[in-house]
């Protein structure tokens, strides 16, 4: 895990650096940046470029990192909000686990008791297959959470207050939909063997970024079985209607060659089209990740005026852009 | 009773058990409540070495827990340990029954607090209140420590095998329907076994 | 493989579009540029982001599609040719494999005979374990390929004619040197079995992108190990001095998980760091993969003052950089 | 001989064996030589279909190659079969045993002039050199059409068999380095088998 951290921070010294008196914190290098509302986030390591992948220029200042598929010290997440604090207050942003959300909770009552420090919470729940829409909130949190980074990050970039930050975050959650499909399991090293086992002909749909069981487990589908199986399910979860418009995300788990997804965003897109629901930007690639399981999920997210905005303003980190983007 | 003794021996504790913990938690969850455990114990027992006081250890242990061990189990006992260290007298020497009875009560309603799970909800706290009811229940009766901790123990062993029939409602095992289904939880198991543990401790026997 | 193609150009319609009268060509979406040498690469699919992943701006205008594992047609590279060229000539930027060099070398001459477009060919041959040193321009092309492209483009962005283009991918391909390892195989879909076998506990070193067969077959060994195996060896065959400077590229050829990766950057660092020979910047990521192959390689990039600069120039495609970067 | 007739039934020709072809080349190769024959012989098929004469077809047919079968063998049999035409003075009518002479001697330049390959490199040439000596043998002899290509099938048969003790030179199989040996080439058996099967043609057996 150490030698991971250390190996990012060699690679990008310009853009990383350790939290101080912390080697499970890495922050943006230039943090903390003053005036601007800070956003942190963190949870269990293994889904590469979730969750430090994020930490840079337009999306978070900070990430705490636990170990492989476990929670973060609630200490090392006071020590990040510590060290990104610019002034105007902290929003924590992570995915919806329990292990992360007692954590979280603990870190903020920390920073408000011994630091003065203000915090608010968005906890991602994107994850369809988790809970039905009208308990959207119990939700797992999975690739979606890259739109909440995104605008969020913006919305603080631009120099809203932390109410404002965590709206946006808030608002790009409820409307941001995922349904993931595996093809193998993920193997927790601590544990050695795979969190379930699927036959070689077999596929689970609705799968967690863990290895959480999905909705079904089916014969293996080809790409636009599975898209005709997803895309309507999240149409309905985000009551999509012609006219309106997305922003979509095709995220491989790890183990999916480029070639495959690209092949499952024509199918996408293709229903998408025939429902006449316009297209705004499409992000396809590896943006979530579960160690080496085998499996894609697709991610529509809702948007509106200020949320395109938002979604296009400059970001850059070194894990989304080699070449730098801002 | 001797609280630095106990603390003392808890990783030999954990060492022991730390195995059947893991295999418990891997049935429906991620594996690691033995390592959690484990990693908590070291903690309480270096922070026992520097501490004052009885207060000193649960404040300060919490806190090492708390970093040490960010896992569930882990957090909630960080937490329950810190909050029962709040409680207690600052001037509190050897923990009588009576202050043991609240150390109990105080980890059990923080747990709650944190975690938000009720009764049945399949988690530690399906042995934890069973435990502390017999161990009030007990003391109403006046009787003595070891024997105290023998009944707590004997309740939580009856209602940690029960959690067998529960389905989970909280952490990461209530994602794994029915797949967790007919197992006993491992943190309900790990009380029962430390509650035994303590019987054995305070009658002299471990 | 074309619906493979409609995903790519689906997904970044306003970056990418396919060459008028050929599905298997794809183009900057403002190709021709006008009075800039165009460089054209092309190769079989299997690999992204290479090598169709590199088509952007400040990199390479247009590319071939072959199908896995083989060659583009000549016909398709004639035409991506035709529709990239600005005016001062293309050049051919494309991995040593036979097949590709036949249906280059033959687009070639086609574009002369019939098009009257001047054509120059690099190709990159950075596999130190293909061919010795003093060979080494019958080396196979592998990740290395990257710092050509990303020179060369920046090369002809700035305004070189093609000789200087071709001379700058020249320098940077004679200058690179990779070496892979593979934990697994990856299994040619044609074919359907895998390329050979490799035992759980066993690596091959020095294998190629096909599944070609490298130096030796080892014991699994540790990232630590695999650093001190390959980055010695890759040291001496670039003749590099304490006080030389280098670019780093961990690739990962598509089933390793980041976290290995950047395990594997640090371990390469600190190997570096002990010879004293400077890191100017480091590439950690999927560069060019192998269908599911398991396995990584590590390129060293020997700079000097002229690559330094193209390598910081800017560039854009939307494989490599999520929020846009020019 | 009727080329026309020849073109026409390539495609069952080839479907009859790209199965073995494609096996062949999967034991040092990537196991697609009888997909890429399969694909030119539909090509070559196609271009007879509109073309006026053999020129035309040798040419026409020679581009469709290029395009729809651009692997190594794809790309020679094309670049051959361009040169071949080339070759052919614009008049040829029906392809005399002479003119059949010239359009393989053209065809085994351009593959050697394009591929790079020398005798002995284990490829289609290795078949294909030792069959064109026996048919210019022949011709001395003034052998008819069809015993030509029968003496030429037997030579080529002979050398093709010959290749498993010979170590690749060049192309893909070159990097498998002892995975490959001990295999008869692909080419160099299709070549063997293209000549048995011109040989029964002209004779009228197939
Ligand atoms: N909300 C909760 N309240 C109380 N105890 C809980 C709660 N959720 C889980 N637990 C207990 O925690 C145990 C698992 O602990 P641990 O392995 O540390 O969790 P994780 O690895 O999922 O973070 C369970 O067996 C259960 O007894
Ligand atoms: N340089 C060469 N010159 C002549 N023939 C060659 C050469 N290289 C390979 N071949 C022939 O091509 C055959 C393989 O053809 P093919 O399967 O189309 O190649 P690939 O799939 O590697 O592009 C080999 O069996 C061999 O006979
Ligand atoms: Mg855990
Ligand atoms: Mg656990
Ligand atoms: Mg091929
Ligand atoms: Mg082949």
């Amino acid at each position: 895990m150490d030698e991971m951290l250390q190996g990012i921070v060699k690679a990008f010294p310009d853009r990383l650096r350790f939290t101080e008196g912390d080697p499970r914190g890495i922050i943006r290098a230039d943090a903390p940046v003053q005036g601007k509302v800070a956003i942190a986030t963190g949870g269990g390591s293994g889904h590469l470029p979730v969750f430090l992948g994020y930490v840079g220029k337009g999306l978070v200042d900070g990430c705490s990192v636990g170990n492989v598929f476990s929670s973060p010290s609630a200490d090392t997440m006071a020590q990040v909000a510590r060290q990104i604090h610019g002034g105007r207050g902290v929003l924590f942003l992570y995915g919806n686990y329990f292990g992360d959300k007692m954590n979280f909770d603990l870190a903020a009552e920390i920073l408000e008791d011994e630091d003065g420090i203000r915090t608010l919470s968005v906890r991602v729940a994107d994850d369809v297959a988790s809970a039905p829409r009208d308990r959207w909130e119990s939700r797992r949190g999975v690739a979606g959470i890259f739109f909440a980074y995104k605008t969020a990050g913006a919305s603080a970039e631009r120099g809203d207050d932390l109410e404002q930050v965590a709206e946006i975050a808030r608002r790009a959650t409820s409307r941001t939909a995922t349904m993931g499909v595996a093809l193998s399991s993920c193997t927790i090293p601590a544990s050695g063997k795979p969190t379930f086992e699927i036959g070689d002909d077999e596929m689970e749909i609705g799968m967690g970024i863990h290895g959480e069981p999905g909705i079904t487990r089916t014969k293996l589908m080809s790409a636009g079985e599975i898209a005709e199986r997803v895309v309507p399910e999240l149409i309905r979860d985000l009551s999509l209607a012609a006219g309106d418009e997305v922003a979509v995300l095709v995220n491989g788990s790890g183990a999916t060659p480029p070639e495959e997804l690209f092949i499952m965003n024509r199918e996408v897109h293709a229903l998408l089209e025939k429902e006449k629901i316009r297209i705004y930007r499409t992000f396809v690639g590896e943006y979530a990740t579960s160690l080496e399981m085998a499996g894609c999920s697709v991610s529509l997210f809702k948007l509106d005026d200020e949320l395109k905005m938002l979604l296009d303003a400059p970001a850059d980190t070194p894990f989304l852009n080699t070449f730098g983007g801002v | 009773m001797d609280w630095r003794q106990i603390a003392e021996s808890l990783p030999e504790f954990a060492e022991k058990n730390r195995a059947v913990w893991n295999e418990l938690d891997a049935a429906q969850g991620d594996g690691d409540l033995g390592v959690t455990l484990q990693l908590a114990a070291n903690a309480l027992a270096d922070a026992a070495a520097v501490a004052g006081t009885v207060r000193d250890w649960l404040l300060e242990g919490g806190r090492a827990v708390r970093k040490a061990a960010p896992s569930t189990m882990g957090i909630l006992l960080a937490s329950a340990l810190i909050a029962a260290g709040k409680a207690l007298p600052p001037e509190t020497g050897e923990l009588s029954s009576r202050d043991w009875l609240l150390v109990q009560k105080t980890m059990a309603e923080e747990i709650m607090r944190r975690g938000g799970a009720q009764r049945g909800d399949k988690t530690v706290l399906d042995a934890f209140h069973p435990a502390i009811e017999a161990y009030e229940e007990g003391l109403e009766q006046n009787l003595a420590a070891e024997e105290l901790m023998a009944k707590a123990a004997e309740a939580a062993n009856r209602s940690a095998e029960a959690t067998a029939d529960m389905a989970s409602k909280t952490g990461r095992s209530s994602w794994l329907g029915e797949r967790a289904s007919g197992r006993i939880d491992g943190g309900a198991w790990f009380c029962y076994q430390l509650y035994e543990w303590l019987a054995l401790k305070l009658s002299g026997k471990a």
